[in-house]
This record gives structure tokens, C-alpha cells and sequence, in this order.
């Protein structure tokens, strides 16, 4: 049993997204519906972050990003893509500049679908991502 | 029982406790913040909780130095309390509180990242900000006990308070600094809200960061000690005293926004040529008559 | 001029219970409007692709010959637009959300 | 000449959720200059156009942007009235002004949350988004989805608001109002608030008229420039006035916003209180052709829609010109020279939206 199920650190980075999962991320952390109750601290910072929460879909422009974002989270962690864009791509999914889905770039654990994303749909996706975690976790361990 | 052998115990108890009773006080406030923002709040073990996991994360360093720094900066901080909580040189602790900050303030140098670069010098100014009225506090104490000694101190029969009331005013105000609530959470901050990230702390991961946060407990009851000495003459009042003046700064920390860094450093220094200095001219003229 | 203009109003909520609404301890109700999920009766359908071809995000797939009606919820987007055109009127909205899911398929 | 640092603000970063790069050249805690770097959210959804039909537009266009989500359909939805033609029934023309302003309660609550985020203030951070939480309920309830509406088309909306429903949002309104209050007036009176707000990020009418501002940046700048006095959907039957201030500051662009939040419920209740009964949609047949200019006043300024039909189910032309997209000249004239704390006030005081802005 190690602690990171009940202190997870997320951090969120909006990839070609429209807004509209970004704001539900954030609305989980206000008072409605306040995932602090689970030790949930939106951090900015991906050294201090467990679970990478990326919304929207990925272009040429922001790959980079999200690899470098993804490298600088110690082990273990999580990707969580929420909404539609960064499972699949989305109503966006034929225009020119987009790529598709998170998956595409790093590995992701769990999606979240709906447009935009539902605040409790995304706690839900993060407390099926803690389950996740645990088990990287025990992977982890076994390394070390 | 000698008086060594109390001494040694008050210390131990203070090594052990101080983490605990400091972890809880995080706790609290994160449950009391989170009400006040009309939320519900983490359960009151979330501080030790993210301590404990930060200590099962990957090890990370930017370079070697930082740790160093960083264990320094804990090794300086509980040697501030155990120094204070034995009843030594007041003096004694101030100069390591100051010390220990340095040395975080080393750590955040250490790595080339801007952004805790920019954090580490903010909290040099903050350093100068609150350092006046740290000194002045204890110039008070001393004028009023005629002692450096935080046990003659503690032992004194009359209120501190009523030779200090200005000075205790300004310790409190400069607390904020300390507490890093905001109006003052310049360098940084706790939920990294701000355009630094997480300013000094922001290079600091996994075990590191814990170390932070543990030398953050020691440091807020080693601050809330001091609140205690003002009314030491009586331990209850003192202790209830020291939790009021911590929910006031929880109080403060939200209904204030985060003010820059020049007001930040006039204000402080205000408090303290005003607050401190005359209370010290007015205890000096009142005991010296 | 005025200090700590919301103390008292955080000082007010911290006497009153959360705002919040618990979320997985409290099942949420949605409203009867609420787009959560698309579902088919299948008994009323006749397979005519038309919500396949109105679907913006190209979601739904019908197969006439084998009968046979599929959606991925990983890319609807819940507009609803299926619903509407519906000749049958055999595509319903539901109020709950489809669940997240570990792996794509 | 002091050593010069260069602080990376963005893509990922803590204070502004979205992806805009600056390069903030520091000379010690003095922004020298501001570089931009955008194109992390382009999608090149105009180019959709090609592929899919022309009422499928109004769903990409909602999908522009998630707070401006329905004028942004809205817009799309009048763009294709007037290319068809077809003439919307009043009653949509109200339930679509109603629903536009619900938007804008909300998105002004959202941004002065982000507001207060930006220069520390968390407490008042989380009370805005928890009124903002009560309008999105109501959304929900009416329209069915919570940011992104969904509920305009072509020709009219898609469901209709019962009656009673319309009083219950004007009697929560009232509630709402007054707590809305409680709330604002920290942002107009507060010292600590003022501190950071005032004479921050100053910008001239001269300035505002010359780079192109828009929305709440150029009213904040003394300019009685608001799109919504051109008439559309229900605003012609509808009296308002547009907020101005004259200070140009970021206090100045808070407190236009604060007005609007008030002069919006206001004006729900006068559309609440003159809607007609009748249809809420026309039947749309056909395919458009010609090309229609539309303006609309959303939450952050005017947005300019231009399309081009060629009588096909395809559009020719989609062409969307944002609020943010004007506002970023007048934001790196406002960053020259301020301090690197105030970066995030001034920048959040245009309410970037970067997901309009590039498309």
C-alpha cells in the first residue's frame, strides 16, 4: 500500500482543446465539486505531478510539448485524457492540423469520453486513474 | 530530575512532536481554507499523506548541491527549534532561522530554472522584509527581560504583552511572511497559483520537496513558540493565544490578494519603524526611569 | 478604502455546510434535459443510416444487411443531431454520461 | 545594464490554462518585452467546411471556443439565415438572447475568477465559480449540456424553455444577484485587490481606438463600443445602454465586466418578461448561397463571422474573426514595460481566449 492514491498531484495541459474540458477540469477543483476531498492539488508544475490531465487533441505544434511535460514527471504517472478531442480527435478530428488523440504521443491510461467533458464523468476518470497508479506503483517498486 | 535532563527531554518531545502537531496545523488549514472557500476539505491526515507519497516518488535532483542545501535547510530549521525550545540564546536562534532560509535559498540558486531563480530572490527580499522586525522582537524581549535566554524569557513573571503589545503586532504581521500566506506568498506559493509556478520550490521534487514540507512544520511551531512567549506567563492562554493567531493568518490568507513585492517590503519595514521601534523607545524610556 | 473586504464572508461560510455537492458519495441527478448518452431501441429501427450520415463526427455506424447499429462513445460528441433525424424516433437521449474506460477498444 | 532574464510563460502554465507562448525578457523584475508564440490550439476548423454539411457548421462552430460556446453557434446559426434566407420565429429570437446572456453571466463569473486567481486572491477565486456553478445548473436544465450548450440551430433552438421554467431563472437570478454582489464588490473595494488592479496595464482611448481593442478592453478603455446595440436576435426590443469606463486600467476593464454580469441579468428579465409564444423553429430547406458578414457581442469583445455558400450542402468560405485575436496587438503594447507580477493580471484582463483566437 503506498500513499499516492490518496495524494495525488495533477497537473493540466490544454492541447488543441476548446476550452470547454478545460474549464470542467477546473470546475472539479472549485467548490461544487472539489476533488481535495480525494488530496487532489491542481499543481502547475510537472515535477511535482502524478497524473498528467490533457485535454484536446494533439498537432505538430504542441507534440514537443506534451512529450516534454511527460518526461518531467517522476515515476509513477498517469495520463488521463479527457474529453473527446484527446481520445479520438473529436469533431476536429479531419482538419488539417490535427493528429488525433493523446495516444498518439505518450501513453495514455485512462479516457474520458463526452463534449465537453462532465465534471463527475472526469472524477470518475480520475478515480479510475488512482487504481492505475497503485499499479504502476507496485511495478515501480520492483524496479527500484 | 536536573534541569539538563528536562532540557534534553523538551527537546526530544520537540524533534518528535514538532512534525506531528506542525502536520496537523497543515492539515486544519487546509480543511479551514477549504471551508472558508465554501468547499469541503481534504481529510486532516493530507498533509502527511502527501509527505509520505513524495517520499515513495522517483528521485529526481537537479544537480547534487540541492539536496545538500535542501537537507541542510531542515538540519538548520530543527536546530532553530531545539535551540528555542531548550531555552537557549534567543540571539542563537534567530541567526540559524536565518541561516536555514539561506540555505533554501541556495537551493532554489542551484538550478538554472528561471523560474525558482526569480522565487529565490524574491524570497531574499522577503528575508529583508521581515528580518528588522525579527530582531526587533527580540531586542524587545530583551529589553523587557533583561535576558536573551528564551527560558528567563518564558519564566518571567510579568506579561510580555503588556511591556509589547506593538512589537507582538508586528511579529504577527510579519508572520504572514513567514506562514507564506498571502497578501505575501511571493516566492511561493502553496497551490503554485501564481506566474512563478511554484517559484522557489519549483525544482525541488519527490523526496526533496518533502524535506521541504517537513522543515516547514518545524519552522510554523518553532514561529508559533514565539507568539507562545508573549504570553508565556500563562502556558494555556499562551498555546490558545498561538492557535488564534494561526487561524487569523488562515483568516488573512483569504481575503487578501497577493500583493507585490515593493509593497510587501514597505509595508513590513513600515511595521516595523513604527510598531516595533516605538514600542522598543517607550519599554526603554518606561524600565530605564 | 477597505481591508479584508471578504472576511466576512469567508467567516460566514465556514459556519455553513460546503457547497458542495459530494459527487461520488451523493449520486448526482441530472435533469430531464441533460445530454448524458445516445441508446437505440432497436425494435423500432430500420437501419436507414441517416444519423450515420448527419453524424458530424462519423460516431455512429449502421449496417442495413446485418442489422446492425454501433456507436463509439469515445467519439460522440453528444450533439444530439441523430436524435433529431431520426424517421423512427427510435434514438433516445439519455441523462447519464457514458463511463471512461482504461483502453480504447 | 542589468542581467537579463527570460522567464517562459506558457504553453503549460499554471496561472492561464491555455496554450500561449510569451517569452517575458526580464530586466530584473521589469518585462522588457513580451515575444508571443501562438499556434499550440490551431485545428484549421474553417477548413472543415469542405467536409461537412452547412448545419452541421453551427455544432464546429460551438466547438470553437467552450465559454463563448453559444454565441458562437448563435452567430454561425444567423450567418445561415441570412445566406438561405429564412426568417426565425421571435420566440427563438428571445430563448437565443436569453441563452446568449445566460453565456455571458457565466463567462464573466468564470473570468473574474481567473481574475482573482491571477493575482493570488484564491478565496475569491473558488465563491465566483461557485455562483458560476448556479448558472450552469440552470443551463443544464434548459438547454441540456453545461458548457457547450447545444441547443441553437439553423432556423431557430432546438428546445424550447417552458414558461414557468423562465420565471424560475429570473426568480434564481434575483437570488443569484445578490450574492453576486457580495462578491463583486471585493473586486471594486477591496485594498489589496485595488493594489494589484489599478493603474496596471494602462491603455489610452487613442491606444484602443488604433490597435483594433474590442469588447470589455475597449469599453474599459472609455470607448461606447458594444455589438449588441446593432440589434440582432432579440436585443432591438430590449433596452440597455453599453458599460463604459473611462480609466483604461485593469481595474477599469474589471469593473466593466462586474456591470455587464449586473446589466445581463437585467436584461434577462426584460427578454423574460416580453417573450411571445409561437414556434421556436422554422423548417430550413435548401442550400445557401452568397455571403453574409455577422457581428456579435460576445463575452470578450465582437466577433466577426464571414461566410460563402456556393448553393451546395458545403460551404464555400468559413471565416471567423475573434475578440482575442484583436485584443493580443493592445496586450503586448500594455505588457512593455510592467512588472513580471502583473503579467498574469494584465494578460488575464484582456480574457484571453486562445482557443478562439487560432481555431
Amino acid at each position: 500500500m503506498s500513499y499516492l492514491a490518496k495524494s495525488p498531484w495533477l497537473i493540466h495541459y490544454d492541447g488543441s482543446s476548446c476550452n470547454g474540458c478545460d474549464i470542467e477540469v477546473l470546475a472539479c477543483l472549485t467548490p461544487m465539486y472539489d476533488v481535495e476531498r480525494f488530496g487532489i492539488i491542481n499543481t502547475g508544475n510537472p515535477k511535482h505531478a502524478d497524473i498528467l490531465a490533457i485535454t484536446g487533441s494533439v498537432n505538430e505544434q504542441n507534440i514537443p510539448i506534451i512529450k516534454n511535460i511527460y518526461d518531467q514527471m517522476l515515476e509513477p504517472k498517469v495520463v488521463i485524457a479527457i474529453g473527446i478531442c484527446a481520445t479520438s480527435g473529436g469533431i476536429f478530428r479531419e482538419c488539417y492540423n490535427v493528429q488525433g488523440g493523446v495516444d498518439q504521443v505518450i501513453p495514455v491510461d485512462v479516457y474520458i469520453p463526452g463534449c465537453a467533458a462532465r465534471p463527475e464523468s472526469i472524477i470518475d476518470g480520475v478515480v479510475k486513474g488512482l487504481g492505475v497508479l497503485e499499479e504502476k506503483y507496485k511495478k515501480y517498486g520492483k524496479k527500484r | 530530575m536536573t534541569t539538563t535532563a528536562i532540557t534534553a527531554i523538551i527537546v526530544i518531545l520537540y524533534l518528535i512532536g514538532a512534525p506531528i502537531l506542525g502536520g496537523i496545523l497543515a492539515g486544519l488549514d487546509r480543511i479551514i481554507t477549504a471551508r472558508m472557500q465554501g468547499r469541503y476539505g481534504p481529510p486532516v491526515w493530507q498533509p502527511f499523506y502527501d509527505v509520505l507519497k513524495l517520499m515513495s516518488k522517483e528521485k529526481a535532483a537537479v544537480n547534487k548541491t540541492q539536496n545538500f542545501y535542501v537537507f541542510c535547510f531542515l538540519l538548520f530549521m530543527i536546530f532553530t527549534g531545539a535551540v528555542f525550545f531548550a531555552g537557549g540564546d534567543l540571539l542563537l536562534v534567530l541567526f540559524a532561522l536565518t541561516l536555514a532560509s539561506i540555505f533554501l535559498v541556495l537551493g532554489a540558486f542551484s538550478s538554472n530554472s528561471p523560474y525558482s531563480f526569480i522565487g529565490a530572490e524574491r524570497e531574499l527580499i522577503q528575508t529583508m522584509a521581515y528580518e528588522p522586525m525579527v530582531l526587533i522582537t527580540a531586542a524587545g524581549m530583551y529589553l523587557a527581560t533583561k535576558s536573551f535566554f528564551v527560558a528567563d524569557i518564558a519564566a518571567f513573571s510579568t506579561p510580555l504583552i503588556y511591556y509589547l503589545p506593538g512589537i507582538f503586532i508586528g511579529f504577527v504581521y510579519i508572520l504572514t511572511i513567514k506562514f507564506r500566506k498571502s497578501p505575501f506568498d511571493l516566492s511561493t506559493s502553496h497551490h503554485a497559483h501564481q506566474e512563478l509556478v511554484k517559484g522557489l520550490t519549483t525544482e525541488f521534487s519527490g523526496p526533496t520537496l518533502a524535506m521541504i514540507e517537513i522543515a516547514h512544520w518545524y519552522e510554523n511551531i518553532f514561529l508559533l513558540g514565539i507568539v507562545y512567549l508573549f504570553f508565556a506567563f500563562n502556558p494555556l492562554l499562551g498555546v490558545i493565544v498561538a492557535l488564534l493567531t494561526y487561524f487569523l493568518e488562515i483568516l488573512i490568507d483569504n481575503s487578501n490578494a497577493r500583493v507585490t513585492w515593493q509593497l510587501t517590503m514597505k509595508s513590513a519595514w513600515i511595521v516595523a519603524a513604527t510598531l516595533g521601534m516605538a514600542n522598543l523607545i517607550i519599554v526603554f524610556f518606561k524600565l530605564s526611569v | 478604502m477597505a481591508f479584508l473586504k471578504l472576511a466576512g464572508t469567508v467567516t460566514k461560510r465556514m459556519g455553513m455546510k460546503s457547497a458542495c455537492y459530494m459527487y461520488p458519495v451523493v449520486a448526482r441527478e441530472f435533469t430531464k434535459t441533460t445530454r448524458g448518452h445516445v441508446e437505440l431501441d432497436s425494435a423500432d429501427c430500420i437501419y436507414c443510416g441517416l444519423c450515420q450520415r448527419k453524424c458530424p463526427t462519423k460516431a455512429i455506424e449502421v449496417n442495413r444487411q446485418e442489422k446492425n447499429w454501433t456507436i463509439q462513445p469515445l467519439r460522440c460528441i453528444v450533439c444530439s443531431g441523430c436524435v433529431d433525424v431520426c424517421p423512427k424516433k427510435c434514438l433516445r437521449m439519455e441523462n447519464t454520461y457514458s463511463s471512461s474506460v482504461t483502453s480504447k477498444f | 545594464m542589468s542581467k537579463r532574464t527570460i522567464i517562459p510563460f506558457g504553453p503549460q502554465h499554471p496561472v492561464l490554462p491555455e496554450p500561449i507562448h510569451l517569452d517575458l525578457v526580464l530586466e530584473d523584475e521589469k518585462v522588457v518585452q513580451a515575444i508571443p508564440r501562438i499556434g499550440y490550439v490551431h485545428r484549421g476548423l474553417e477548413k472543415l467546411v469542405e467536409k461537412q454539411e452547412y448545419a452541421n457548421m453551427v455544432y464546429v462552430a460551438e466547438r470553437i471556443c467552450g465559454i463563448c460556446s453559444f454565441i458562437h453557434a448563435q452567430t454561425c446559426s444567423q450567418a445561415i439565415e441570412d445566406l438561405l434566407p429564412i426568417e426565425v420565429p421571435e420566440r427563438a429570437l428571445y430563448l437565443r438572447t436569453i441563452w446568449a446572456e445566460m453565456s455571458r453571466t457565466h463567462s464573466h463569473l468564470l473570468w473574474l475568477g481567473l481574475m482573482a486567481d491571477a493575482f493570488g486572491f484564491e478565496a475569491l477565486f473558488m465563491h465566483c465559480w461557485r455562483l458560476r456553478e448556479k448558472i450552469l445548473d440552470m443551463v443544464e436544465d434548459t438547454a441540456g449540456g453545461r458548457v457547450i450548450f447545444g441547443s441553437c440551430k439553423v432556423g431557430g433552438v432546438r428546445v424550447d424553455i417552458e414558461d414557468a421554467k423562465l420565471k424560475d431563472i429570473v426568480i434564481q437570478y434575483n437570488d443569484l444577484e445578490k450574492e453576486i454582489k457580495e462578491i463583486t464588490d471585493v473586486f471594486v473595494e477591496d485594498y489589496s485587490v485595488k493594489h494589484r488592479l489599478v493603474d496596471v496595464g494602462v491603455m489610452s482611448k487613442e491606444d484602443a481606438h488604433v490597435l483594433g481593442a474590442v469588447g470589455p478592453t475597449m469599453r474599459g478603455s472609455g470607448v461606447a463600443k458594444d455589438m449588441r446595440t446593432l440589434g440582432y436576435a432579440a436585443y432591438k426590443y430590449l433596452k440597455f445602454e453599453p458599460v463604459v469606463e473611462t480609466a483604461g486600467d485593469c481595474y477599469a476593464r474589471t469593473k466593466v465586466r462586474i456591470r455587464e454580469v449586473f446589466q445581463s441579468i437585467d436584461l434577462i428579465r426584460q427578454a423574460v418578461a416580453q417573450i411571445p409564444g409561437g414556434p421556436i423553429a422554422v423548417k430550413v430547406t435548401g442550400n445557401p448561397t452568397g455571403s453574409s458578414f455577422q457581428c456579435v457581442e460576445q463575452a470578450r469583445g465582437d466577433v466577426a463571422y464571414y461566410l460563402k455558400a456556393n448553393g451546395t450542402k458545403n460551404l464555400e468560405r468559413f471565416r471567423v474573426r475573434t475578440p482575442t485575436f484583436a485584443n493580443i496587438p493592445p496586450l503586448l503594447k500594455m505588457l512593455g514595460g510592467c512588472e513580471l507580477a502583473d503579467v498574469p493580471v494584465i494578460v488575464l484582463s484582456i480574457d484571453p481566449c486562445i482557443s478562439c483566437t487560432e481555431r
